[in-house]
């Protein structure tokens, strides 16, 4: 399947860019990030610490073993800083 | 009832003007850029667009069911902000203040930690760290 | 650090502007005359005059030692309120959030059953009963 | 000693007066709403339900046995409902 992969703050740096397009058969998260950090170096650093990475897939958050049937859109990045 | 997110500055009395109205009690926060100590000149606030949109607007739909609330407001800003510049507000309106002081926490805490925004300073030097996530905001979750 | 007590309505985002400048976070509530579903038409308002001042000044300065503020600001109306107008407002601004909401709580639980005022209700008859304190606006104060 | 006697809300409109000033030898507040009391029948039906009434000595709130000594302004009135 074709999936929107985005990343913000510094996975975004890291990775050196703000989203890309990929075709992959991973079932869930922990899988494509297997597949991503396999991609190069860059991908492999930022996803290194997975404790440190938050997901969501189309637009909700989620978690590493969620499932990725029927998703178009996975995003990864740092926990979140608002308010 | 609404969420806003923008870039440009906002007014909180402007904002807050007519807010309530027919209810008892108001609460508002306001989160303003500090200098911390002279190191930041600015924010750089980075988000996820269309997710943040949504998010805000589940987290004031879940405060009012929660806190029966008359009505609520919710603005974030992204982009460069300078010190002394206002981040983000949340108001609430409820007939009694329990109600509106809780609501206003709890759409403080899980916006802090829920909401997908991200912080860097912006030093005299330019770009410096991104703001770490304080174990303190993950933890305010646990008590709702 | 200012308690204000006047008979004048008062505009909440005029109060707010400035407010809080060179910190990171402020909370205000403010109190409204609800209508009661239709049985009010305004608050009258008694107070201590003299007493009044120097309890709203002393429970400021208590908030702003308890949860180290860098600003509070306490505003309380008396006389005629109609339905709809401002009764009241507190304003807190502190390094982080915790602290503004819990000095802006504290102060508002302080001000329900310490404060001398005494509010009668007015209906569409003229003046009616005395408003009778709430047994949770004194266990309020137990939690401080 | 001379005592201002104030009074708020609806001890005042059941007394009938904002303030008086009385002399008096009562050593607490207490002892102060005893001669109140005997005075007349507003005074006493105002001060019969002493959990009803809230008492401040010089504009500082007090007990119904704090002491008077030095007193200037004693002042009786409902639960405050301020905010």
């Amino acid at each position: 399947m074709a999936l929107d992969v985005l990343y913000f703050a510094w996975l975004r740096e890291r990775i050196g860019q703000p989203r890309e397009r990929i075709e992959t058969q991973a079932a869930t998260v922990r899988e494509l990030v297997a597949e991503l950090s396999a991609m190069d170096e860059w991908h492999a650093a930022a996803l290194a610490d997975l404790s440190a990475v938050r997901v969501a897939i189309d637009q909700e958050l989620a978690e590493l073993d969620a499932p990725l049937a029927g998703a178009r859109e996975v995003a990864f990045f740092p926990p979140m800083t608002g308010g | 009832m609404a969420a806003r997110v923008q870039s440009a500055p906002f007014d909180l009395g402007a904002e807050l003007a007519g807010f309530g109205a027919g209810s008892g009690a108001v609460v508002s926060f306001s989160g303003l850029v500090r200098d911390e100590g002279g190191r930041l000149v600015a924010l750089e606030i980075e988000h996820y667009p269309g997710m943040t949109e949504k998010a805000l607007a589940a987290y004031g739909e879940r405060a009012a069911q929660r806190f029966g609330l008359d009505d609520w407001r919710i603005l974030h800003r992204h982009g460069r902000l300078a010190v002394g510049e206002p981040i983000m507000m949340v108001a609430t309106a409820a007939r009694h203040r329990a109600a509106a002081f809780q609501a206003a926490e709890y759409l403080m805490d899980w916006l802090k930690s829920r909401a997908p925004f991200w912080k860097r300073e912006i030093g005299p030097d330019g770009p410096g760290a991104w703001v770490a996530a304080r174990a303190e905001d993950e933890d305010a979750l646990s008590r709702w």
